[in-house]
């Protein structure tokens, strides 16, 4: 299959970038966006349908090799609703974007099960137009978002964070160019992220506590908000994130502190939370927990490091996206503009 | 003179043509059967004026509403036809081309919405996982399509179903599970609360889906939702989305009585009555799989203002 | 367009200069025949259902090397055949094929006449499992190159920690402040020796015996010349001893690296080995290259892997089980801690424990299968029952109800080189281990006996820690710790054979590090020798005798050391109350044991019998009457001696 | 050649012993076998850097031998003309402890340089310690690649010692002094000031206590708590009786008092100077009370000869009872909760936990253990060993992995500092979090407290009473000591909701933690002893 060594050779760019590394998911979007831009520009195809097969082949490939990047499947997704947006805009004109099942469609709808095979004029570059544009919305995502930052931090408050997002990061230096705030810092062991958001942060001049994640409860009653990021938002709008993320939600409702979650839309993803283990969470190697060298006992025990915790929707107050701000519910939404449902599964 | 004629004759056929396909199909929801009748109407239907073609339509629909099937899902099926006819009547100009496409719409409308249990079923028994125990309310073709279908898959769970003392369908279901080789037990309704805490997760079907996206179902539904939400299990609806009704119940007895009751019950003194269907909030709700994918609960009334708004 | 894309590819490897290419050599045969019959290439030994060298590459893949060369002199084609599908996206993959290498030294020196090294590169044997970046460890190398011209390998060893007696780490290394290794040796004592000019001559020295060694080195292409130069030259460890032996012939040195952390690296050397490796990359120490990430099985709980298997009512699964794709488990079959292969057909109520079961294979109802390994496409018939360590070589049909157990070796093919065959059912042939081969045909571990291990490794840091727990203040008293280690020492000894001198220094030094006085000494020594627990629990008399018998007989040397005179004589004489009147058993057997020393000379009869006289005065332990007639034949035998002279 | 190895070994011996010296009670600072080995590197090479110096005459022994040995009368010096503090006497007694400090030392040396010299900076407070600091900071050094030089220091600095310690003890006063306000001042979380311990103030006051007669054995209690050899409540308070127990038997009634009044006296000094090294549990508390009421029932004339039996008696019956029996009884009640296959989530280590899961284990009960662990003491890892060497099944994770695991246990087992009037449970912190987690899945949670924890305090956050870990272990200090921005905090303790519970396992009944007020006024010595 020669088709395929070529996606390859795009890979091998990324499959190199932090093969192993659960934060960075941006890095890799932005990366995955543009071995999608050379895709479509450097591959030969006529129709919609080819490039959809391309990109899908591609996209397995892709997934394969960066098995904890959801933000990869979703861009694959995000590229997919591209192309067909582009190809029902040029196909008929007069019809709304809304492709999505729908009542709507059901009721509407005229015999057409469009197949994307017809031959439409400079969809290539239409399609081309549509990836830079998007491409643009990533890079000021970040920004975007952490322009909304002074809207919600006020002076002298005491925010707490877990572990290392470079989202949260910006967030929280933005808002300390204006007011005075304390931030506490959960270091989140075994990976210990916490301790470089620590440092990060108490370097540019923002009182910062490390505590260990035992101290979180013990400490969340004089917390005034939680602001995290996320590795995925997910359908329903809840959380795939950093492992102890969850106490850290629970804690907050008990104490009724407001949970407030940093993510860019290209987090978003269409999963559902179907098992805790297969497809959801990653289990990296114990050595972290329990070093090898500790001899015998490592043969005798099982050693659990899993990578994220899921986090149900209702303990999220809200969401800050380079949308703006919204309700966990409303994830659904968004979801259904960003992506085209025969996508769900590559 | 004799049009008159045929349209009576029309509409006295109405009411036992939709108890027939009822009767022959067991399987049907009674919502896909009015909209079929009310195809067999527009198909036979002589009227030249979309006035006329309306007031048969609603007749038909009355007469549908008072045969002795629970109302909700044919309520809200015929809504939606009714919604799709003033769609058509939109787009075209002459009364026939109009009556055609109608027509033409109404079979696509016909076969989605025969499609739609097949793409439930296929959502949702990826929720099914392997020696998952999965609590079940009274019977709902939509759950047993999708557990045969997770069984297609080799997967293996155990089911506890609800003897739903209203009508005993509980026990059928059971029978159709011990078929499809499904292990599973008939608990009493009132045993909700005690086996909650050994399930993983409940499957109920549902009659009509507010556009709250609460759900409207066989009495007992909200109970089993309010134990589950206690316990912290998932609470999952499996509907068709034509089951999707413009109604908005604030609590039970907020829910219209031809829905709580058959049109035989509401002669009599509904006091004395027990309702056949109860309300349940949305927030009882972890998901609904339709065939519009899957869907949170406020993402109904989402569909709902796309289409009627 | 492929064209093209060509040119893209050819770019995108300028861009990497020619010398910064990373080059990895994979020896792909062992040169022997552990694996025998279950499998006779080693490359294509299947290991969790993937084949060791798709391991090796996938690990080379993400390893940041750029090149591979794979050399192989036996089954050539078949590796060939196997690499042909086979797509990696970094790495660009060589085959080398020299027929009639015999040993790693072969090898080297055939890599020395293709001359296809340009620079530093990685050497490994296939049987290498690992999951680690070496472009870190090729830059130390590369900085240590520009202080020292000499450098020519860099070795690496994995921190296991020291109670991991199972994983074979018995080499001792010592290295300076520059990781460079100044001395290594291969022993089983555990006293090392260390020339002390060699130490003296470092102003810091690292010695550690708590390392594995998977013979896994970053070498200079200085090494495959120095091999042709050195014919004597078989392995890497002749390498690098030989590198330090005689410095001054072959001027170059050998350094090494420790790989911490999440740095996994191991040696499929034998089933030991084969048994703990696979555990370990259940158990997910060798991420990224676990099942579900690399050959997308979906984990689960209790690391249990699966890939769309099927399974019917009444399956249980215990933990640590990996199922390939498309394998079939009929009603009620149980399985624990085992490996199957893709499209296995397992029958009803079968029990697989402890097991690996390659592909292909067929297993019929009520089969019993532990602790054994299954070669692909067997079959086995109804109600067949393999116990520990069966090996069934590929294509092997096992008629119902055989019941095998121990080394059973059965395999299709008649030629063998390792030993002669015999005839077993119809066209299967078992292997005759003869005794030379009995250490090469090591067989699987069986669970339990891990499991002494442990408590023997463990006892004298758990037993000291635990002790604590009931009154903390209380420091474990010096004599109590060296009786601890006296056990350790002697259970040891005894059971890897060490030389007896060996053991009396161990003690010695045990003793000068508590300051125990002679007398705790010589009480503690015999204490201990007898109370060294047996493997086998209640064991029968006899065992018990024949047991105390051997162990008196194997430590007679020591307790000759320590029991010279009377003095010592009535330390340990306690010893025996303590230890052997106390327990039921050993009482019966007291008057053999005393019996035993004296006929030894190590106890004189007047001693046993005024201790005796003294134990018969209040007989707290009732052992009078059991030693009577012993004591009896005793005074007998004095008279007799009287008469005599 | 035989020489050679024979002394390595040696060197070996004298480490590990040291190591398991320590080892005991503290799991954090259990030195698994391959710390040990580090260890052995690290002495070695002194040894051999010392055979260097020392014009390589092969007796390492000798050497080794003195460095171990020079300990206790350097110390003797040391305090000597500090602080005129007759130490002759406790020569002997502290030979242990230096053995086990080295240890310590050896430890810190690990964890680098800048650790060393800070730890060494907090706690040159304590005499004895300064001196393993000492050692540690130059440890340190040494592994910092600089061994000859610092080897060299090492020397002139002993020989210095030797001579005129006091030099030398002036030299690391002013040392000290200068480097306090970097250290202590700036990092600090302002809602915890008030737990924040003014290492200075704490100085003097150990330093008086030294001053007025305190018990050997007590002095060295002490250190073992400060260095959290001996942790867990109850462990610590089965330390302090026998110790009492020590200083009773020790004690002589000045003429003119009466013993209890005198000893009274006593037991005051002895309780301030160990709430200095480190906060007394109040399981500690509640025994001290006890004593004191009983105390308060000896007889004014009674001889001292028969109020230390009667005191003795009464102690050996407080373990007895209050510790053992009741922990007995424990065991018997959660037995019964205990089920088939259960699976039991427990928290970091307490020893009743402990014995209650063996001996369930013993009885037949067949169960799995997830053993959840956290910083700051990770505990945890000591009752994996310990569970694990007894046969149990065990599974072990991190705090942070505990929403992923609680899914699978079916009871949550947790031990606890303290019962609170007001219901809550005060316990090692992160058992809120796990109580959360198990109410979030619906699993069970019984805290077991035997009830001489119990307590009349009232408390309802972490904040007013608490204790502080050391942030050392936190994050290296060298990454914040410098910058004033960034401050680790670890609390030992937070106490757990009462709504959080289901229920409170005592030796008296299995009850909701509310009804702890009751049991305080049900129970006959408790309510005596207020």
């Amino acid at each position: 299959m020669p088709r395929v060594k070529i996606y390859q050779f795009y890979l091998i760019k990324t499959s190199i970038l932090n093969y192993r590394e659960v934060d960075g998911s941006y890095n890799v979007a932005v990366a995955v966006v543009n071995l999608f831009k050379n895709l479509v520009t450097q591959e030969k195809w006529n129709t919609a349908k080819d490039l959809i097969n391309l990109i899908k082949t591609c996209g397995k490939l892709l997934v394969k090799e960066l098995p904890l990047q959801t933000s990869a499947e979703n861009m694959i997704r995000r590229m997919l609703k591209i192309v067909r947006d582009e190809y029902t805009t040029a196909c008929h004109e007069q019809e709304e974007l809304d492709i999505q099942e729908s009542l709507h469609k059901i009721v509407t709808s005229e015999e057409e099960i469009d197949d994307y095979s017809k031959t439409v004029a400079e969809l290539k570059d239409s399609i081309l137009d549509h990836i830079s544009e998007f491409h643009m919305e990533l890079e000021t995502s970040i920004e975007n978002i952490t322009k909304e930052a002074i809207k919600h931090i006020h002076t002298s408050e005491i925010i707490l964070t877990i572990g290392k997002s470079a989202i949260v990061e910006a967030f929280l230096k933005e808002a300390a160019k204006h007011r005075k705030f304390e931030v506490i810092v959960c270091e989140c062991s075994p990976l210990n992220y916490g301790h470089n958001t620590a440092i990060s942060l108490s370097q540019s001049k923002i009182p910062t506590t490390l505590i260990t994640d035992s101290s979180i409860f013990g400490i969340m009653g004089r917390v005034h908000k939680v602001i995290i990021g996320t590795h995925t938002v997910m359908a329903n709008g809840g959380l795939r994130a950093v492992c102890g993320t969850h106490s850290v939600a629970l804690a907050a409702k008990y104490y009724s502190v407001p949970v407030i979650v940093l993510a860019g839309l290209y987090k978003l993803s269409s999963q559902y939370l179907i098992s805790h283990e297969d497809k959801f969470n990653q289990f990296i190697s114990p050595e972290s927990v329990l070093k090898y060298s500790e001899g015998i006992l490592t043969s005798l025990v099982h050693v659990y490091n899993p990578t994220f915790d899921y986090v149900p929707p209702e303990l999220v107050t809200l969401f800050i996206s380079n949308a703006g701000g919204h309700a966990p519910s409303y994830v659904y939404r968004l979801l259904s503009e960003m992506y085209h449902q025969d996508d769900n599964d590559l | 003179m004799e049009k008159i004629g045929e349209r009576y004759s029309l509409l006295s056929y109405i009411r036992e043509y939709f108890c027939k396909i009822l009767h022959e199909e067991k399987d049907l929801s009674p919502g896909i059967a009015a909209i079929k009748t009310l195809l067999y109407v527009l198909e036979n239907d002589k009227s030249e004026t979309v006035q006329e073609l309306d007031s048969n339509f609603q007749t038909t629909i009355d007469i549908m509403r008072n045969t002795d099937v629970p109302v909700t899902s044919v309520a809200s099926g015929c809504e939606l036809f009714l919604r799709f006819i003033t769609f058509a009547k939109l787009d075209y100009k002459t009364f026939d081309e109009c009556k055609k496409v109608m027509f033409h719409r109404g079979k696509i409308f016909m076969k989605k919405l025969t499609n739609a249990r097949g793409k439930i079923a296929k959502l949702a028994s990826t929720f099914i996982t392997d020696n998952s125990r999965i609590l079940v309310h009274s019977k709902s073709r939509l759950v047993l399509k999708a557990m045969e279908h997770a069984v297609s898959l080799h997967k293996h769970f155990r089911v506890f179903v609800t003897y739903s003392s209203l009508d005993n369908s509980g026990k059928e279901m059971a029978d159709e599970l011990k078929n499809i080789g499904v292990p599973c037990t008939v608990i009493l309704d009132s045993a909700v609360g005690y086996i909650m805490e050994q399930v993983d997760m409940v499957m109920v079907g549902a009659e009509g889906v507010a556009e709250s996206g609460g759900i409207i179902n066989q009495i007992g539904s909200f109970t089993m939702a309010i134990c589950a939400k206690e316990m912290k299990k998932p609470f999952y609806v499996l509907t068709e989305s034509f089951k999707f009704t413009r109604l908005y119940p604030l609590n039970q007895r907020d829910l219209p009585n031809e829905f709580k009751y058959t049109s035989g019950h509401l002669r009599k003194d509904l006091s004395k009555e027990h309702p056949l269907v109860d309300y349940t909030p949305p927030s009882f709700i972890t998901l609904l799989f339709t065939d519009l994918g899957i869907l949170t609960p406020s993402a109904v009334s989402d569909e709902l203002i796309k289409l009627y708004l | 367009m492929n064209s093209k894309t060509v040119n893209e590819k050819l770019h995108s490897k300028t861009n990497v200069e020619k010398e910064n290419i990373i080059q990895a050599v994979v020896v792909a045969d062992s040169f022997n025949k552990t694996f025998a019959p279950a499998s006779h290439c080693l490359a294509l030994l299947p290991l969790v259902n993937k084949k060791l060298l798709d391991y090796t590459l996938e690990w080379l893949n993400i390893a940041g090397v750029n090149e591979v060369i794979i050399f192989c002199s036996s089954h050539v084609n078949e590796i060939k055949q196997h690499l042909s599908d086979k797509v990696y996206l970094s790495i660009d993959i060589k085959v080398l094929v020299s027929e009639g290498c015999y040993s790693f030294g072969d090898v080297m020196r055939a890599l020395d006449r293709y001359a296809v090294i340009r620079n530093t590169f990685v050497l490994l044997s296939v049987d290498v499992i690992g999951n680690f970046n070496f472009v870190p460890i090729i830059e130390k190398f590369k900085t240590i190159q520009k202080n020292d011209k000499e450098i020519s390998m860099m070795t690496l060893f994995k921190e296991i920690g020291n109670q991991r007696t199972d994983l074979g780490n018995n080499f001792i290394v010592a290295y300076n402040s520059e990781n460079r290794i100044i001395h290594y040796h291969v022993q089983n004592s555990r006293n090392l020796e260390l020339p002390l000019d060699v130490v003296l001559e470092q102003d810091f020295v690292e010695i550690r015996n708590d390392l594995l060694n998977p013979g896994l080195a970053i070498c200079s292409d200085a090494v495959p010349p120095l091999f042709s130069d050195n014919f004597d030259f078989q392995t890497i460890n002749d390498f690098i001893r030989g590198m330090f032996m005689n410095e001054e012939i072959i001027q170059s040195t050998v350094y090494c690296e420790i790989l911490k952390g999440n740095n996994y690296v191991a040696k499929v050397t034998n089933w030991p080995m084969y048994q703990i490796v696979s555990q370990d990359i259940v158990r997910r120490w060798t991420y990224p290259i676990v099942p579900d990430i690399s050959e997308k099985y979906s984990y689960s709980k209790n690391s249990i892997y699966l890939k769309n298997a099927t399974f019917s009512q009444g399956c249980r699964l215990g933990s640590d089980i990996v199922i390939g794709s498309d394998t079939k488990l009929k009603k009620n079959v149980y399985v624990h801690n085992s490996i199957i292969g893709c499209n296995c057909l397992i029958g009803n109520d079968v029990i697989i424990e402890n097991s690996f079961i390659f592909d292909n294979v067929k297993i019929d109802d009520n089969s019993v299968i532990r602790y054994s390994v299954i070669g692909h496409k067997c079959h086995v018939k109804k109600k067949c029952v393999l116990e520990k360590n069966c090996i069934l070589g590929p294509l092997v049909t096992l008629n119902a109800e055989s019941k095998i157990n121990n080394i059973a070796l059965i395999s299709k093919t008649s030629s063998s080189s390792i030993c002669k065959l015999t005839s077993f059912s119809d066209g299967c042939y078992v292997y005759e281990n003869s005794d030379s081969e009995d250490e090469e045909i090591a067989s699987l571990v069986c669970e339990q006996k891990i499991h002494e291990n442990n408590e023997l490794s463990s006892a004298s840091e758990w037993g000291s820690s635990c002790s604590v727990s009931s009154s903390p203040i209380n420091l474990l008293d010096d004599v109590n710790i060296f009786y601890n280690e006296v056990i350790d020492s002697l259970t040891r000894g005894y059971e890897d054979k060490l030389k007896c001198e060996n053991l009396i220094l161990e003690i010695n030094s045990s003793r000068y590090a508590y300051n125990v006085t002679v007398n705790e000494v010589n009480y503690n020594i015999l204490r201990a020798i007898l109370s060294i627990q047996m493997n086998q629990e209640k064991p029968t008399m006899k065992e018990i005798l024949q047991h105390v018998d051997s162990k008196l007989k194997y430590f007679t040397p020591i307790l000759r050391n320590y029991i010279k005179n009377e003095e010592a004589q009535r330390d340990c004489l306690p010893a025996i109350e303590d230890v052997v009147f106390t327990s039921d058993k050993l009482k019966t057997i007291s008057p053999k044991i005393i019996q035993f020393l004296y006929d030894k000379d190590i106890l004189s009869e007047e001693i046993i019998l005024s201790w005796f006289d003294d134990i018969s005065k209040n007989d707290v332990h009732n052992v009078k009457n059991i030693l009577i007639p012993f004591i009896k034949w005793l005074n007998e035998a004095e008279e007799e001696s009287d008469e005599s002279d | 050649m035989e020489e050679k190895s024979k002394e390595e070994i040696l060197a070996e011996r004298k480490q590990r012993k040291a190591a398991k010296q320590l080892k005991k009670k503290s799991s954090n600072k259990v030195v698994n076998e391959s710390h040990v080995k580090d260890k052995i590197k690290g002495n070695l090479e002194e040894n051999l850097d010392k055979m260097k110096i020392s014009q390589c005459d092969n007796d390492a022994l000798k050497t080794s031998n003195e460095s171990m040995s020079v300990n206790p009368d350097l110390m003797t010096h040391f305090l000597d003309n500090d602080k005129k503090f007759n130490f002759s006497s406790n020569n002997t007694s502290f030979n242990n402890e230096t053995s086990s400090n080295i240890s310590i030392s050896n430890k810190e040396c690990g964890s680098g340089i800048g650790n060393g010299i800070n730890t060494f900076m907090e706690s040159v407070s304590d005499n004895i310690k300064t001196k393993s600091q000492l050692k540690s900071e130059r440890r340190a050094k040494q592994e910092a690649q600089r061994a000859l030089k610092t080897q060299k220091k090492l020397d002139e600095k002993n020989v210095e010692q030797f001579e005129t310690s006091k030099i030398k003890v002036n030299k690391l006063k002013t040392k000290f002094t200068h480097k306090i306000p970097k250290t202590v001042d700036v990092h600090k979380v302002l809602l915890f000031s008030h737990l924040y311990r003014n290492s200075s103030i704490e100085e003097n006051n150990i330093l008086t206590n030294i001053n007025t007669e305190i018990h050997k054995a007590v002095l060295k209690l002490g250190v073992q708590y400060k260095n959290k050899v001996i942790i867990g409540s109850n462990a610590r308070v089965v330390a302090l009786l026998n110790t009492l127990k020590q200083v009773i038997a020790d004690y002589r009634t000045p003429t003119e008092k009466d013993f209890s009044r005198g000893f009274e006296k006593v037991l005051g000094d002895v309780m301030t100077y160990l709430n200095n090294c480190r906060p007394v549990s109040v399981s500690m508390t509640n025994a001290i009370k006890f004593l004191k009421w009983h105390l308060s029932q000896l007889p004014n004339n009674i001889s001292d000869r028969e109020a230390q039996i009667k005191l003795r008696e009464a102690i050996d019956d407080y373990i007895k009872e209050q510790i053992n029996m009741a922990g007995k009884a424990i065991c018997i009640m959660v037995q019964k909760k205990i089920s088939q296959d259960d699976v039991i989530l427990t928290f970091g280590y307490s020893s009743l936990i402990e014995r209650i899961l063996i001996e369930s284990f013993q009885v037949g009960i067949k169960f799995r253990v997830i053993i959840v662990d956290a910083a700051p003491l990770y505990e945890g890892k000591e009752l994996l060993r310990r569970l694990v060497k007894s046969g149990l099944n065990c599974v072990y994770v991190l705090l942070s992995a505990v929403s992923y695991i609680m899914k699978e246990a079916d009871k949550v087992l947790l031990g606890a500092h303290a019962l609170l009037t007001n219901g809550y449970v005060m316990s090692r912190a992160g058992s809120s979090q796990i109580a959360l987690i198990a109410r979030s899945y619906n699993v069970p949670v019984l805290v077991c407290c035997e009830t001489h924890k119990f307590s009349e305090r009232v408390q309802t956050d972490a904040f007013v009473h608490n204790e502080l870990g050391n942030p050392e272990e936190l994050m290296k200090a060298d990454l914040w000591k410098s910058n004033n921005n960034l401050t680790p905090l670890t609390l030992m303790y937070e106490v757990t909701p009462s709504n959080l519970v289901t229920a409170v396992v005592t030796e008296l009944a299995i009850l909701p933690c509310t009804s702890v007020p009751v049991v305080l006024r049900v129970k006959p010595t408790s309510s005596t002893l207020s």
